[in-house]
């Protein structure tokens, strides 16, 4: 399939809505399955009048609809929703998914993606009435099992980063990282200063600055080293009292842990800057090292990389951050909170409740608690896995993609794709395809989708954009 | 694995990279791990111990509904091939996951009568702010008008975004449940960068959209309505209203209520904003030999090119709760969500006719409602419902939860599952509950 | 693929349990994606000592197990079961279940299946822990909501079948028509009688003649006539004193209605003999036509045919049968009873029992209280449907046969593949493929495979067994 | 569509068809159609007034277990493609079917250590019929030797079927617990075709099995072994014991409970009853081009060739519950269902010590437990039962609902979920109970 788009954004509406579909052409052609089968869109099948609904009768006694809702306020056309029997809509959206690479097909080294693992269990808890019907407005007092819950959560994420506060707020990564640019913003305008400089270094990834801009700040770009580190030098001349903050992955997206972690928080602490830590790849060093001991100030956790919530295609995640004392006061309202109480045995005396009442608070992200859904499954994974198993799942994933590179290596793979940097990775790594462009003629791009051939699901490709050719691999 | 690697142990493999400064050196103060059965016991004990909608007749709305979700969405966004997948980087290998973007944003732009919508924002309040950061791209005007009926959590968002990219919010009052027309349109000014109103408003309440959008279409403010989907079957939709973005909550659609999310926020617009919409757009394409295809288009952000000039951050959003947004829509059918809209309307109806009957509760206000409406009662609002709950019965949202000056308000949403008999079980509840509390204000009065 | 079978039941024990898999040969030859790939079973998976299963630590004083379980009744050996991770295991399992075709897949027309449809509602409800979790021994008291149900769920198929009485124990249809003639045994011998043959059509389904040979009786072939029904001379030949019971499907498995039903119902009760309606068919007449105002004294149900039972890939079912008045008696045990009692509102003041004390009972076919989960689905359908959806389920099934019929016709294809009885039918018709045979030298066989060809799963061939090349097609 | 048929009508279509005299001619007396979320909330109220093992702490067993579905089993049972598909006729198209048949019935043949497995019955009591009708047809004699201890249910569907196809059933009797071995042995003569005990048997005794194969292998009777398959890790397995044919009742292999089915039955024996294996098996092949798949085979009945000569009339069984079965078989691994076998034997010591040393309740047999036992109360069982029920726990299983003789006994079981809390919360419940109930006897007497 071409990458050419043309941008056409909604189904043609001249089609039909019941054009009828074209037998499917068979086999022999070479077509991988998920490419076999003609598209036809849900608008173009069913008959007119289908629908898998089926009203309650009117119960009550019938009002002229006019007179509850005139005209000129309502809609004249029905919406050109799809008309099917339930059937049929099954089918399509069966036959959809089969047109899907997922976990269960193959292996996925997707990079900067990390979680491989969806136990079903996380279905089955999440969706139990009393998590999956509970009203977000039902008063805390009747919401007592799924505060706690976030509360647990949030001391267990807070242990995992070494920073005490935690807000499970933000619905993703990005959200995540927008909030604490905001909480930086506040936190220096609390001190009366407004600093308008963020620093990345230029492997970040692209939410980084797309995050900076939007939360009304600048973004400075910060060399990387030799070892695929930040740059130190580079980093101390562009490091001053306008700098709101340094904005980083370690491991970064290279997959290298930047052995000057200790010395970059030095020099940013010194301007007066805080540090934030990109958690993107948490999931090498869970147990093993901590963001809040490395000198963090803000962390954000994606549940969907690092927790295992599935990744449903695009989404839902969810994005919670950490902090440390000085940054706490500015965290999104409302926050949970633990009060002795006499909730009974069952809470373990204590009184879970929402604290909106924050007056340095940043205000909301979004509405409600966030969410929570991912919450269920994030703690059911660290309460199963407990405080051995997240480090072994550290472990594994690091000794897993330094076990690829070996092998690459052995092969002589690594001849015309060589590491980018280093000997050793931690989760992740990144090939150079500079080498076997310039002296095979093949493009990354080309690797990629012969890997499509062989019924692999391709490595990231062209990212992160510093490596000429790059291939970026998580096992 | 490790000899091949070249390194004598696990330990080794870490402490070549990571200084020893920041190792942890202890473990995780974390309990131990526990067996699936356990795990499924102790998240067993916690969930029962919330009150879900299962567990007591609810009336509680104000922004997401207790709608019933049908089985085919929870077994479509339960299947491995929609859970599992990341993001359809690879079309080859994604073009059911990519199909299923496509088709929801067709249904958004049918739902809302404008011609491009995107695969999904997070949720519905942040889409408020989202649309109001298109408009300050767009047109870079330092102000942003708001109504104060759209919903407490959307204001509460867009100031925080504000906060950062920068935009004077001003909010404009209500006149009988709805926004205050005048006021609207002298607060719209050159200045103006966006108008934003909620149809139907926080309090139910039907606003006239058209008259909302015509205020602002002599200056240059971007036109922003924050909708309800479910009654979008009846309601004139956005597109028809000189709206020019339309956001919105899609929980109501198909997902269930989680606590607050995940759910799914849309954004839809007209043809002009195609460029500054935020998140990922599945687009129609075709492949070498002819063949029709799916791929995500418009990317950028993520890792890709001009990153600071993103018109979002949104990277992972809500594909899997826009699946089941889309399936609901199908399910429903073209037909099915008038029926719904309309069976809505009369039941709400009869719902505020039977609960304005009762001693001590009054309507709010007088405009059509066609799911939720707001009633004034003569007790203290938190008090009457703690009483009713003790009866099995929530009979609402307490307005002045989120709205000081309606501390005396209670909000009432209805869905199919609540019938008339369920409504009448409320009125005598809610009925018993004010007079016993005005009883005992009597009292000790 | 052939269907030469060379009987061997076991993976080959030769097979290391963790033998390497072959990659999957990939693309291009040819072969349907389902049989693609290289099939390895879960047994050469894995690696030793892997399992999902994690186990709880002992939480009670430790005994010498040898104490507690001396070692000549121990296992030596652990049974060689396979060792995998979780992921490996729903890898494995979501792979194979690709290679199924099911009804989401496309046409699906084998005949005498039926069920064609199974609403994802029923899973859900049938998932509810009040259901999934009932222990069947649990004290009929603390057990009333799921004695109604299957109380109601017999009042409804007693009205459907037209006979008053119901047991819903029988596990499928099979286990129904043996609970049918061991209950017509019983009657007879109550009466005194033993009567050794029972009659079946020459049209009948392979499990007639096995149940009857099953239930100590001999099998009588009855001919069939040019219309396709009892060929009435050959019956009223047999029909004798020492006949038990005819049993007979209607209609029959050409999917034709006996317009002499009530006439052979004639002849068999004269001499006394009981009639027995296979219902395997019966969602061609649901709300038209009754099996007991037919004249049949017992009638097995399949809810996995007529009342959305998804078929499982061959099963679970339900056979509940439906019996007259003069039956009742004998029916298995236990018997589900309602009692005005003081249950109170929920239990809409009655109390439902299970009745072990039935004296001429003809005991037990199974255990406990039958196949539940199959009655959870098989309610909420009828409840769903109500009396009009029952109907219109029947008349669909009818038109969409008898349209296929004609669509033949118009197309030139009845000439070489005519029907091969009649010219209408009802929910499902037979052709002969012997003109096609015969005049082009296509064998039925390879018109199955053709439409395999084509992404179809072909009809039911080779039955019924007395039409040449017969080609059973339900729509 | 009725033009192209060339009917006027759809009720034409029946009318030539359909005798007047046999149609209905008035509608079904049955209530009207609901929607979807009506028929899941009357469902739903329907369920709730059944006491779960999730409403209470429950230790009854008897022939059915409250083990954990671990949530992989539920999810793949669930899948459209392993939920929908019919009877895999055609081999072609339903080769994930058939394989999962065929690993089901290695799993099973591993865990019995007989060679030959089918691909299973409809469930447990019905299983040992099938197995003694397969002594029936191999060897003709007239009579069947069945210990007292097999399953109730089991016996009573043995008589129903004897009664049809011709065995005379010969009880044996029990002596401190297990079947009495002299007995046994007396009632084996060469008229007898099948010998049947179970193990552990109806009161969670281990029998001697090979004790029990070895008195019957003078005989011409085939040997029956009913057996639970979870002690099968630890318990030394029947294809080593002299066992011919082994069955059970497979569903504390990863089904629900669901008052009692569907679940599945199992079916394994030695390679001389291959043949006359009833139901269906699946065989591997290989297809034209040499690559491996698997088919039906063995098919003596259904729609084929000498049909009343079919070993059974079984026709659809249980194939979805069996896959239920073989994953979690695979779940539990080789290693797993060892380590679940050895802590059911530990806490199920611990919990006959903790019980037996209550006032009042005395062992019922000293013999080896592993997952179940049975004690005697002095006091009246049903009420003791009742008296706890209101305490939440369900103590176990009153034996004199099916046994007589044992009037005074209580049938405990125990599964992983039921944790030393939990036996030791039942001890307190049950010791009250009991001494409640002796008081009111005391008082009353
Ligand atoms: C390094 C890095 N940072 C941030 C993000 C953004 O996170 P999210 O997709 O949850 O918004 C990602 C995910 O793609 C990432 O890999
Ligand atoms: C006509 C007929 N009778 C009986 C049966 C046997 O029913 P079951 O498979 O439920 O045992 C069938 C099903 O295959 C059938 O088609």
């Amino acid at each position: 399939m071409s990458a050419v788009n043309d941008n056409r954004l909604r189904s043609d509406p001249g089609i039909p809505a019941h054009a009828p579909a074209d037998a499917a052409p068979v086999g022999g052609d070479g077509a991988t399955p998920m490419q076999r089968e003609r598209a036809t869109t849900i608008f173009e099948k069913g008959a007119p009048g289908r629908r898998a609904f089926v009203a309650p009768p009117l119960d009550v006694p019938e009002v002229d609809a006019e007179q509850l809702l005139p005209a000129r306020l309502r809609r004249a056309e029905p919406a050109r929703l799809p008309e099917l029997s339930e059937p049929e809509l099954v089918r399509h959206y069966v036959n959809l998914s089969r047109r899907n690479f997922d976990l269960d097909s193959g292996f996925y080294p997707l990079g900067s993606c990390t979680m491989k693992h969806n136990p079903r269990l996380h279905e089955r808890v999440a969706a139990l009435p009393g998590h999956a019907r509970l009203h977000p407005f039902q008063e805390p007092a009747r919401a007592q099992g799924a505060l706690e819950l976030m509360w647990r959560l949030e001391r267990a994420l807070a242990e995992i980063a070494g920073l005490p506060h935690v807000s499970l707020q933000p619905s993703a990564g990005s959200q995540g990282e927008l909030a604490g640019v905001l909480l930086t913003r506040a936190y220096h305008a609390d001190r009366g200063e407004h600093r308008s400089k963020v620093l990345a270094p230029d492997t970040a990834h692209g939410t980084n600055p797309a995050t900076v801009t939007m939360a009304g700040l600048e973004v400075v770009k910060v060399g990387t080293n030799d070892d695929g580190g930040v740059d130190l030098d580079d980093l101390r001349a562009k490091a001053d009292g306008d700098v709101a903050c340094l904005m980083l992955t370690n491991p970064n997206t290279l997959g290298l842990f930047d052995s000057n972690i200790e010395e970059i928080a030095a020099i940013v602490h010194e301007v007066g800057a805080t540090l934030y830590y990109d958690g993107a790849n948490l999931n090498a060093v869970m147990g093993i090292s901590r963001p809040g001991d490395m000198g963090f100030d803000i962390v954000h956790f994606n549940l969907h990389k690092s927790f295992t919530q599935p990744h449903g295609g695009g989404g839902p995640g969810a994005g919670p951050i950490a902090v440390s004392d000085r940054i706490a006061p500015f965290l999104p309202r409302p926050v949970v909170v633990r009060r002795a109480g006499t909730a009974g045995e069952a809470g373990g005396g204590w009184t879970f409740d929402l604290d909106d009442d924050r007056p340095k608070s940043i205000g909301k992200l979004r509405g409600f608690q966030g969410n929570f859904g991912t919450f269920v499954r994030s703690y059911a994974y660290i309460r199963s896995l407990g405080a051995e198993g997240l480090k072994e799942a550290s472990e594994t994933a690091v000794l897993n993609a330094n076990y690829l590179v070996a092998r690459l290596r052995a092969l002589g793979v690594a001849d015309r794709l060589p590491l980018a940097f280093g000997e050793l990775c931690m989760h992740e790594f990144v090939l150079s395809g500079a080498p076997m462009k310039r002296e095979l003629g093949i493009r990354t791009l080309d690797l990629a989708k012969r890997l499509l051939d062989h019924g692999f699901h391709p490595p990231t490709v062209y990212f992160p954009l510093l490596v000429d050719e790059a291939l970026l691999v998580e096992p | 694995m490790l000899a091949e690697i070249g390194v004598g142990s696990l330990a080794e493999l870490f402490d070549r990279q990571v200084p020893a400064g920041v190792r942890l050196g202890r473990a995780l103060d974390l309990p131990a791990g526990l067996p699936e059965h356990e795990v499924f016991a102790h998240l067993r004990d916690l969930a029962s111990r919330n009150t879900s909608t299962e567990d007591e007749l609810t009336f509680l709305g104000a922004g997401m509904y207790d709608h019933y979700v049908p089985a085919v969405v929870d077994m479509l966004m339960e299947r491995s091939e929609f859970l599992t997948p990341y993001t359809p980087y690879q079309p080859e290998l994604s073009q059911g996951g990519l199909q299923v973007m496509f088709e929801f944003q067709t249904a958004i732009s049918e739902l809302t009568a404008l011609p491009v919508a995107n695969a999904s924002v997070y949720e519905g309040p942040s889409a408020v702010a989202a649309a109001a950061y298109l408009s300050k791209l767009a047109n870079g005007r330092p102000k942003v008008v708001v109504s104060r009926a759209v919903h407490p959590h959307a204001r509460a968002a867009l100031a925080t975004h504000a906060a950062g990219y920068g935009h004077e919010i001003v909010e404009v009052g209500l006149d009988d449940g709805v926004t205050d027309l005048e006021a609207w349109a002298r607060a719209i000014d050159e200045d103006t960068g966006a108008v934003i109103f909620q149809q139907p408003n926080f309090l139910g309440a039907v606003e006239d959209a058209e008259a909302l959008a015509d205020a602002a279409k002599r200056s240059p403010a971007v036109v922003i309505g924050a909708y309800d989907p479910i009654p979008l079957g009846i309601l004139k939709p956005p597109g028809e209203c000189g709206v020019d973005v339309a956001v919105g909550e899609g929980q109501s659609l198909g997902n269930r209520l989680d606590f607050g999310g995940p759910s799914f926020g849309f954004f839809a617009a007209t043809e002009a904003y195609l460029r500054r919409m935020p998140a990922r757009i599945a687009g129609e394409t075709r492949d070498v030999d002819g063949r029709r295809g799916f791929v995500l288009t418009l990317q950028t952000r993520e890792q890709h090119i001009r990153r600071e000039k993103a018109t979002s951050n949104i990277c992972t959003a809500q594909a899997l709760n826009a699946l089941g947004g889309v399936v609901y829509l199908a399910w429903l059918g073209r037909r099915g969500l008038v029926e719904l809209g309309e069976l809505l309307l009369q039941r709400t109806h009869y719902a505020r006719e039977t609960l304005t009957a009762l001693d001590g509760v009054e309507a709010l206000h007088e405009q059509p409602v066609v799911r939720e409406f707001a009633v004034r009662l003569d007790a203290p609002v938190q008090r009457v419902v703690a009483r009713c709950q003790e009866q099995g019965v929530n009979p609402g949202f307490a307005l002045g939860r989120e709205l000081p000056e309606h501390a005396d308000g209670l909000l009432v949403a209805l869905t199919e599952r609540r019938s008339k008999g369920d409504v009448d079980r409320l009125a005598g509840v809610l009925g018993a509950a004010v007079a016993a509390e005005r009883a005992t204000a009597g009292v000790s009065a």
